[in-house]
C-alpha cells in the first residue's frame, strides 16, 4: 500500500502533524529479506483474526540490501551437512559464534530457497555433462529441490541470474500478508515498552516520509529487521560517492538502536566488517575468487599470501588463521600488511584467471565467460560495472586494484554483531542459549519479552546471508505467533499521544522555530542539520575508533576519547538536530540510530581487552587474541532512563565438536 | 554515480498520483518538482546507484553517471527492463560497447505462490509451515562436543 | 579600485563576455606579502612613465594567508647573521637549499620588518627588566630599528600583534603603487609567452570575478606571487570543515602551474610542507613550543621524542637528525612513528606549560599570560580559538591535541617548492644560480626571460615566511626595472583575442551547451562542476600521492597509478568542466591549476629515488637519503604545446661553510 | 566554522554600490541576494573562517558557527574592531565567557608612509630603495665553503 507520493522539497514539514494511532497484535518493521520471510510464514501460523502489521521505510519491492539484487545465494546447504556449515562459520568468525543459531539456519535454509526458485528465482545448474547454465537454461535440470545440482563457486555459494531477487521475495510476502496489512514509507523512531511490564515490548512510534503523520503502534509482539549498519565510519570516497558503500547506505542501524533503547541485549558489538572489495565501486570479490579462481597481488608483483611470511602471520593466529579456509579478517589482514609496509597497491588478477579458465573454452563459451563476469556486478552492484566502462578495465585484459573497505556493522553476512536471541527450543541447545516466558522458548526472540528479530538483528551467526536471513524472519514469526499464544495481553504505552508526537517531531519544531534567524537555512548556530552532524559521526569514528585513517587500529586512549567526549557532545548535540522537511526528519532520525549503533560497537570493543579479529580491527593496547580471558560473548545492555551502558561477559558453550 | 533525469523525456508520470521514481528508490532520493512536473534526485551523495528508479521509470527519463569523485567520464550503463530478461548496454569510456542479456525471472510477474491456504499445524515444533506440509524431519547435530 | 559588486548567484556567466586589452610595462599577478612588496618598491625604480598593473583575484586589504592576521614574524634577523640563518633554513630541509636565496633573504628582510612596524604594526617589545610588552606598551621602548629589543620567541621569530598585519602592508602598497593601478577580483588563467621570441613572457589572461569580462593584458615583464597550494591533498575534515586548512584554502598553485605552462622551470616540487597543527582548528603550533616551551605527550603518557627509541631514529638521518634544532619533517617522523604504533594521540601539554611559565607570575601576569595563548590564534587561527571554545578547552587546565595536517606546497613557510629563479649577483653566487638576459643578472627571474616570483614562488628557499615573501617581492620590482630597462621591447601575443577568450570562457560555455538536458544542473553527463573535480583530485592524492590516507607513505606503483592514469584523466575530463556563473569559473580555473601543481609535485617525488623529508612524505621504495645519488636539486619543465614534462638534475653548490 | 548572516541586522549595505562583506572576503564567498537585499556565505565548505567579512560588516550582522562536521555546538567567538584595538568575545560551550583586547595598530588608517617621493638611485646595486637612503653596507658571507 504505497502512499500518496508528494514531493519532499515542496511538502515542507509543518508544525503539527497528523497521528494515527494503530493496535495490532504483531507488528513487523522492515521490509528487507528478514521481514519478507516473516510475512511469508506469519499467516501460516496466526490465526484469521490475527492482526498483522509490517511497516517499511521504503518500498519492499526494492527495500533493504537486496535492492539491486544479488548474484548468488551464498548459504545453501545442499548435500552439505549443518554441522560441516557450523564449523565453517565458526571458524571465519575467530571461534566465537552462537553454534545454536548456526546450525538452526543451515537445518532450514534450503527451504527458502526452494521456495525462492518456486517463485521464479532464476538458479544456475549444472549439466549432466558439467556445464554451467544460466537459470533460464538450467530451468530444464529441473528445480534443486527436485535434486537438480547447483552451480557451486564455494562450498556453500550457489549462482543466481539475481537482479529481481528483492522483487521476486517481495511479491509472495506481499501476497501473503495482503497489502492492506502494509504501510510503505513509515520510519520507525523508537520502540516502546509496556506500560504495565515495562520489560515487555509494547509498540513502536514512526512517521510518514509521505505525509506529516506521526504513527503510534501498539502491539503484542514485534519482529524489528531493519538490516544493518552502514555509513558510520568515513567511506574512502567522501564527495558524492559516499552514496557507493557496498552495504546498502539505507540501513542506519536501527535494528540495534532501536532494541537496544527498548533494553534489548546487543552482543558481539565489536565485530565489523571491513570487506575487501573491488575499489571504489565496491564490487563484491566473491564470485572472482571462488568461481573464477582469481588471486592478488601486491604491488610489486607478488602472490603475498602465498609467501612464507604470510604463512607464518597466519600461525600467529591459528587455529583459526592454519584453517584450510583463512578466515575474512585474516585475509584482509595480510592484505593491510602490504599496505602498510608500501607494497600495495593490491590487484586482483583478473585477466591471468580468466585467460586460465578460457584455456578450454570455445568462442562461444569465451563470451559466456565473459558476460559471467560482468553480471556479477550488473546483477548486484552495477556501479562497479560502470566504473570498469569508465576505465576502460576489461576483466581479461586489465587487473582491478582490490581494498578493503570502510568498517560495516551486520550480523548476516560475514560479520556477526547483533542482538542477543534465544535459540531453538532443542535439547542439545545449552540453557543459557534459550529463553522465552516461563518455560517456554522463542526462537530469535531477543532478551526483552515480545521484541524478535532477524537476518541482520540476530548476533554471533554470520554467513546466513540473504536466504539464511529470510528463514530467521520466518522462524520469527512462527516464534510470534507462539509467544501471543502463550502470552496474549493489552499492550498500553507508558507515553502520552502528545509526548510521542514531540518526541518524533522535534527535528521539525526545532526548524520551524529558528529557521528565520539566518538567510541560510543550512547556516544557523541555533540548529543542526543531520547531514553536518552524519559527516561529524564518520569522522570521529574514522580518526578514533579504527577507522581507515588508521588502518583500521584503535587503541585504549583514543576509544576514551571517541566515548567519553565525542559521543557524548554528539548525543548532545542531536537535541539541536532540524529538519525542514520529511525526507530530512528521517535524516535526523537515522544519524540518531547510528550514533548509539557506533557507541555499542565501541564500546564492546574497548571493553573486550583483545583483538579478536585482525583485519577488521585492531585494539593497539591489546593485540592479538587472549582466549584465556576472552573466549566468550561480550553484550551490552543500555537503560534509556538513566542513559548507562552495561555490559556482560556471556559464557561460550561448545555444541559441534572440533574436527 | 548518482541518478539524473533527462529532462524532455520525464513527464513526471503524467501527473499522476505517484511518480514511479519516487515510488521505488529505497532511499527516498527522488522528488517529482511539481512546476516543471519533473523529477530530479534530491540527494545525489545518498544514491546508492542501485539502478532502481532507472529500471522502473516508464519513460527511460532516467540514466546515471559516475559519481564526480572517483568515476572519469563518459561511459554509461543502461538497462533495459523485460520481464524475463534484463539488457544492459554498457559504453566504455573509450567507445568499447558492449551488450549482456541475463534472465531475470523463470515465472510471471505476479504468480508467486505465496501458500496462501496453507496453514501450519503444530505450533510448538520448529518446522516451517512448508517443511510441516513436506513432512521433514529436523537435522539435529550429529555429533555433540 | 574594487569593482562593482554584484551578487554571483544572481549575475550568471553569459555566453560572450565583454574583453578588455590592455597593454602595461609591468604587471604584478597577485596583491599578497610578496606583491605588496613588489607594489611598495616598484614605482621607487620605475621611471615615470612605466605603466605599471596589479591584479589581485580577492581584495588586497585581506588576499592572501595573512588574511585574518598573523601572531609573529617568523623571520627577524636582528643581532643574528645571515650566515646562520640560511644554515638553520639548510638544516631544516635536509641539507638541500639555495644559500645564495636564504643568504640573500637574511640580508635584506629586516628592512622589510622596519617598514611594517613604522607603517603601524604593533610589535612586542621587551622592557628593560626584561619584560614582554605588547605591541603597544611596547612602542615606548622605541623602534626595532633604532635598537629596540624584540620579544623572540626563537631565535628568529619575533612576537607582534598582527591582527591587521595584511590591512597595514596592503595599505602602503596601494598608496605607493596607486589604486588606479589595481584591479581587484580579477583572476589571472593562463600566462603569455612573446610571438616573436616564445621564450620570452610577455602577457596574461585572465576574467572579472564580479563582471562577465575577459582581461587580456600585454607586458613586458611580469612578477607573479599567487601563493602556494592548498586543498590538494584531502583535508582530515572532509564535510563543511574542508575550508579550514591550515594554509588559505583560496590559494591554488596558480603560481607554479602558471608559470611553469609559460615555460619557467620548477623546482624541489617534491618537497612539501605537511605541518603539525593543534588538531582540526590547524593553530599553528611555534608560539607554543617557542615561547610557552610546552613539549609533547603519545597516548600513554611519554615525552616520546626525550626517549632512546626516538634519538636512534634520529640518529638515522645524520646529521641532519643530530642537529640542535630537529628538522620540522624529523619531527613529524616522531609524531607518526608513535601514531603508527597506536600511541596517539600526541597531546600538547598546554597545561603543564602555562602552569610551569606561571609559577613564578603575579596574577596580572598570568592573566596576561593567558591572554597571549588566546592571542596566538585570534591573530591568526580564529577558527581554533573556537574550537577551545566548542570543547570547553582552557589551555591552562585542558590539553590539546596534535597532528600532522594534509601536505601542502610553498616556498616561503617551512616548505621550499617553488620556481627555480635567479640568485643576486653576487662574486660569492656560483654561475648555475644566477642568470638574465646576456651578462645581467636579475635576482628572482624565473627560466623564462621577465618572468619573475617572490614569496611562496621562489622554490629552495623556505623560512622566509611573510616578512621573506615581502622582501622577496621588493627585489623583484628592482629585477623587473632592470629587465626592461636593459631589454624594452613591444610584446605582441601569438593568441587572437577569440582564442584567448574561448580559452579562458570554455566552461561557461560548456555550461550554456548542456544544463537544460537534466533537471538538476549538478547532476550531468555532459560537463563536471569543479567542486566533484576537486574532491576527485583529493581523494587520488589522498589514496596515491602520500596523504593522510596511508600516513604520508607512496610507492612507485602507487605513483604510477596516479601519475599514468588518475591525472591522466582528470586532464581529459577537465576538458569538460563547466561554470555557471563567475565564482564557479574561478572555481573551475582554480582545479585545474591545482592539477597542474600536483602533478609536478609526485612528479619529483616519483624522479627523486630516495625520502629526503621522512615525515612529509615516505617513498616506500626508496626509504632514506642517498645523499650520493641525490644531493642536488631536481627541477622539472613542461612544454604546453606538446604536454611534455622533462625532469632534470642541478648540481648543488655550497656557499657557507658547515659550521 | 562558516559565516553565516543573522537575517534582522543585515540591510545589505543599505543598497550601495558594492557590500562590504563581498568587498572583502578573500574566497569569494559573500554574495547578496538582490530580492531580499541580503547576503550569505554561497559555499560554506570554502570558508576559511577568516573573519575578514564579520570584522568588516558595518552592522555586525555576520557570526560564524563551528563547521558542522567537528565542531560541538554552542560556543562562539566574536570580534569587535575599534581602530586601534580588536576586542574579542569567547563564549564557552559550558558557558564560560573570556574577553580579550588586543592593539592593532599602532598609527591611524591611511597613514602608512609609502615613501612616494623615495627615487631609488642606483638600479644595478643589489640594495632596495629605503636601504640605499639608509646608507645600508650589504652583508656578504663571512666565511665561504
Ligand atoms: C548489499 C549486499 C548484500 C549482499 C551481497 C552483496 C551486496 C552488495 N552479497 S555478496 O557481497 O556476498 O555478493 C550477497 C550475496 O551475493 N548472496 C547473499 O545471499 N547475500 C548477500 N548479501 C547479504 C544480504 O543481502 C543480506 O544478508 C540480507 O539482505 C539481510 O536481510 P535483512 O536483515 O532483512 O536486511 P535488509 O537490508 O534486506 O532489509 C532491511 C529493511 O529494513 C527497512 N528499514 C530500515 N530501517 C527502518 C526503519 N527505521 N523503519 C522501517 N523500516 C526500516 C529497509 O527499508 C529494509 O526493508
Ligand atoms: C596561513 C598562515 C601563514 C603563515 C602563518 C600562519 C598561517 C595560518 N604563520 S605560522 O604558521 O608560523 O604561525 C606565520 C607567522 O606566524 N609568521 C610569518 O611570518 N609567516 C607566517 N605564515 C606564512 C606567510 O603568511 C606567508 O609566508 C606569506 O604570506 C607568503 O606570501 P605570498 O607568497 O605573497 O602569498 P600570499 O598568500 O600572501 O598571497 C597570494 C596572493 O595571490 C593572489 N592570487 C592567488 N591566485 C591568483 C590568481 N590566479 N590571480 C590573481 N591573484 C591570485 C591572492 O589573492 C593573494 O593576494
Ligand atoms: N577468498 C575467499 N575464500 C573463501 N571464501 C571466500 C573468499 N572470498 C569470498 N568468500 C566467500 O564468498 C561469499 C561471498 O563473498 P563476498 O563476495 O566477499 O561477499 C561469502 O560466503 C564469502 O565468505
Ligand atoms: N605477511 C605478513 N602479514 C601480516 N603480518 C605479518 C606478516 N609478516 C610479518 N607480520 C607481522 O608484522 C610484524 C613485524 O614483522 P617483521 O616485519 O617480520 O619484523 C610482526 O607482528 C609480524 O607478526
Ligand atoms: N618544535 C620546534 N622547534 C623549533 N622551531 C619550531 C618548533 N615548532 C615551530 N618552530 C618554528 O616556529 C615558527 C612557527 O612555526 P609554526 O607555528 O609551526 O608555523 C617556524 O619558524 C618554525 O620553524
Ligand atoms: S519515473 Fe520517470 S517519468 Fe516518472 S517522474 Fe520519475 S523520471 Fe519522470
Ligand atoms: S539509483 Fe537507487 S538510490 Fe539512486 S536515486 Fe535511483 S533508486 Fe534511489
Ligand atoms: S556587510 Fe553586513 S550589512 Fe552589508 S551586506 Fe554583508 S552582511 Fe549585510
Ligand atoms: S570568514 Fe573569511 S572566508 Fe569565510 S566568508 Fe567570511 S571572509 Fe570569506
Ligand atoms: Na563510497
Amino acid at each position: 500500500m504505497a502512499l500518496p507520493n508528494k514531493p519532499l522539497g515542496e511538502l515542507k514539514a509543518v508544525r503539527d502533524p497528523e497521528v494515527v494511532e494503530m493496535e495490532v497484535d504483531i507488528l513487523i518493521v522492515g521490509g528487507g529479506m528478514a521481514a519478507c520471510g516473516t510475512a511469508f510464514e506469519v499467516k501460516k501460523w496466526a490465526s484469521d483474526d490475527t492482526k498483522i502489521l509490517l511497516v517499511d521505510k521504503a518500498a519492499m519491492e526494492r527495500s533493504g540490501a537486496v535492492a539491486q539484487g544479488l548474484s548468488a545465494i551464498n548459504t545453501y546447504i545442499g548435500d552439505n551437512t549443518p554441522d560441516d556449515y557450523t564449523r565453517m562459520v565458526r571458524n571465519d568468525l575467530m571461534g566465537i559464534i552462537r553454534e545454536d543459531l548456526s546450525f538452526d539456519v543451515g537445518r532450514h535454509v534450503d527451504d527458502s530457497v526452494h521456495l525462492f526458485e518456486e517463485w521464479g528465482l532464476p538458479m544456475w545448474k549444472k549439466s549432466a555433462d558439467g556445464k554451467s547454465m544460466d537459470g533460464k537454461k538450467g530451468l530444464k535440470m529441473g528445480l534443486l529441490k527436485d535434486g537438480a545440482t547447483p552451480v557451486r563457486t564455494g562450498k556453500w555459494q550457489i549462482m543466481i541470474n539475481g537482479e529481481s531477487y528483492k522483487r521476486i521475495v517481495a511479491e509472495a510476502a506481499k501476497k501473503a500478508l495482503g497489502e492492506e496489512n502494509i504501510l510503505e514509507r513509515v520510519f520507525i523512531v523508537e520502540l516502546l515498552n509496556d506500560k504495565n511490564d515495562p520489560s515487555k515490548i509494547a509498540g513502536a512510534v514512526g512517521f510518514s516520509t509521505r505525509e506529516n503523520k506521526v504513527y503510534i503502534i501498539k502491539a503484542q509482539t514485534m519482529m524489528v529487521a531493519c538490516g544493518g549498519a552502514v555509513n558510520i565510519y568515513q567511506p574512502r570516497s567522501v564527495g558524492e560517492g559516499k552514496g557507493r558503500a557496498w552495504y546498502p547506505v539505507w540501513n542506519a542501524g536501527s535494528t540495534y538502536t532501536m532494541c537496544l533503547r527498548a533494553g534489548a541485549q546487543l552482543s558481539m558489538m565489536e565485530n565489523r566488517f571491513t570487506p575487501a572489495r573491488f575499489k571504489d565501486g565496491y564490487g563484491p570479490v566473491g564470485a572472482w575468487f571462488l568461481l573464477f579462481k582469481a588471486h592478488l597481488e601486491n604491488g610489486i608483483g607478488e602472490n603475498y599470501a602465498a609467501t612464507d611470511r604470510s604463512k607464518e602471520e597466519l600461525a600467529n593466529y591459528a587455529p583459526y588463521g592454519t584453517a584450510a579456509i583463512t578466515p575474512t579478517c585474516l585475509r584482509n589482514h595480510l592484505m593491510l600488511f602490504e599496505m602498510k609496509a608500501g607494497r600495495g597497491p593490491i590487484i586482483m588478477k583478473t585477466t591471468l584467471a580468466l585467460q586460465k579458465l578460457g584455456e578450454t573454452m570455445d568462442k562461444k563459451e569465451l563470451k559466456h565467460l565473459e558476460s559471467e563476469a560482468w553480471e556479477d556486478f550488473l546483477d548486484m552492484t552495477c556501479g562497479q560495472a560502470n566504473l570498469w566502462c569508465a576505465t576502460n578495465t576489461e576483466p581479461e585484459k586489465k587487473d582491478s586494484e582490490i581494498m578493503p573497505t570502510e568498517p560495516y556493522l551486520l550480523g548476516s553476512h560475514s560479520g556477526c554483531c547483533g542482538l542477543w536471541c534465544s535459540g531453538p527450543d532443542e535439547d542439545w541447545v545449552p540453557e543459557s542459549y534459550k529463553w522465552g516466558v516461563g518455560d517456554k522458548v522463542y526462537n530469535r526472540m531477543t532478551t526483552v519479552p515480545g521484541l524478535f528479530t532477524a537476518g541482520d538483528g540476530v548476533g554471533c551467526s554470520g554467513h546466513k546471508f540473504s536466504s539464511g536471513s529470510h528463514y530467521e524472519g520466518r522462524v520469527a514469526a512462527k516464534g510470534m505467533v507462539q509467544y501471543i499464544t502463550d502470552n496474549p495481553f493489552k499492550p498500553e504505552l507508558a507515553e502520552t499521544k502528545e509526548e510521542l508526537v514531540d518526541l518524533v517531531w522535534k527535528p521539525v519544531r526545532t526548524f520551524l522555530d529558528n529557521c528565520e534567524f539566518t538567510t541560510a537555512q543550512n547556516l544557523n548556530p541555533n540548529y543542526c542539520k543531520p547531514d553536518g552532524m552524519a559527516l561529524r559521526l564518520m569522522k570521529a569514528t574514522n580518526e578514533y575508533g579504527g577507522g581507515t585513517a588508521t588502518y583500521y587500529q584503535t587503541s585504549s586512549k583514543a576509544l576514551e576519547i571517541l566515548i567519553d567526549d565525542l559521543l557524548k557532545m554528539m548525543h548532545e548535540d542531536c537535541e539541536k538536530l532540524a529538519a525542514g522537511d520529511l525526507h530530512e526528519l528521517m535524516r535526523c532520525w537515522e544519524i540518531y540510530h547510528r550514533i548509539y549503533t557506533v557507541e555499542a560497537h565501541v564500546r564492546h570493543i574497548q571493553f573486550r581487552k583483545e583483538t579478536r579479529y585482525p583485519g577488521f580491527y585492531y585494539q593497539a593496547d591489546y593485540p592479538g587474541q587472549d582466549d584465556e580471558e576472552w573466549f566468550c560473548f561480550v553484550n551490552s545492555a543500555f537503560d534509556r532512563k538513566t542513559n548507562e551502558w552495561t555490559m556482560i561477559k556471556e559464557p561460550y558453550h561448545r555444541i559441534i565438536p572440533m574436527k | 554515480m548518482p541518478s539524473y533525469v533527462i529532462a524532455e523525456k520525464c513527464d513526471g508520470c503524467k501527473g499522476g498520483e505517484k511518480t514511479a521514481c519516487m515510488y521505488i528508490c529505497p532511499n527516498d532520493l527522488m522528488v517529482l518538482d511539481p512546476t516543471a512536473m519533473k523529477a530530479y534526485n534530491q540527494e545525489p551523495d545518498q544514491c546508492w546507484e542501485c539502478f532502481s528508479c532507472v529500471k522502473i521509470c516508464p519513460s527511460q527519463a532516467i540514466e546515471v553517471r559516475g559519481y564526480s569523485d572517483f568515476v572519469p567520464m563518459g561511459s554509461s550503463i543502461m538497462p533495459m527492463m523485460g520481464t524475463e530478461d534484463i539488457m544492459w548496454t554498457c559504453k566504455f569510456r573509450n567507445g568499447v560497447v558492449k551488450r549482456f542479456k541475463f534472465p531475470i525471472r523463470t515465472t510471471s510477474e505476479g504468480s508467486a505462490n505465496a501458500y496462501d491456504d496453507l496453514k501450519g499445524k503444530d505450533l510448538s515444533s520448529a518446522l516451517l509451515s512448508t517443511e510441516e506440509a513436506d513432512g521433514v524431519t529436523l537435522a539435529r547435530p550429529l555429533e555433540l562436543a
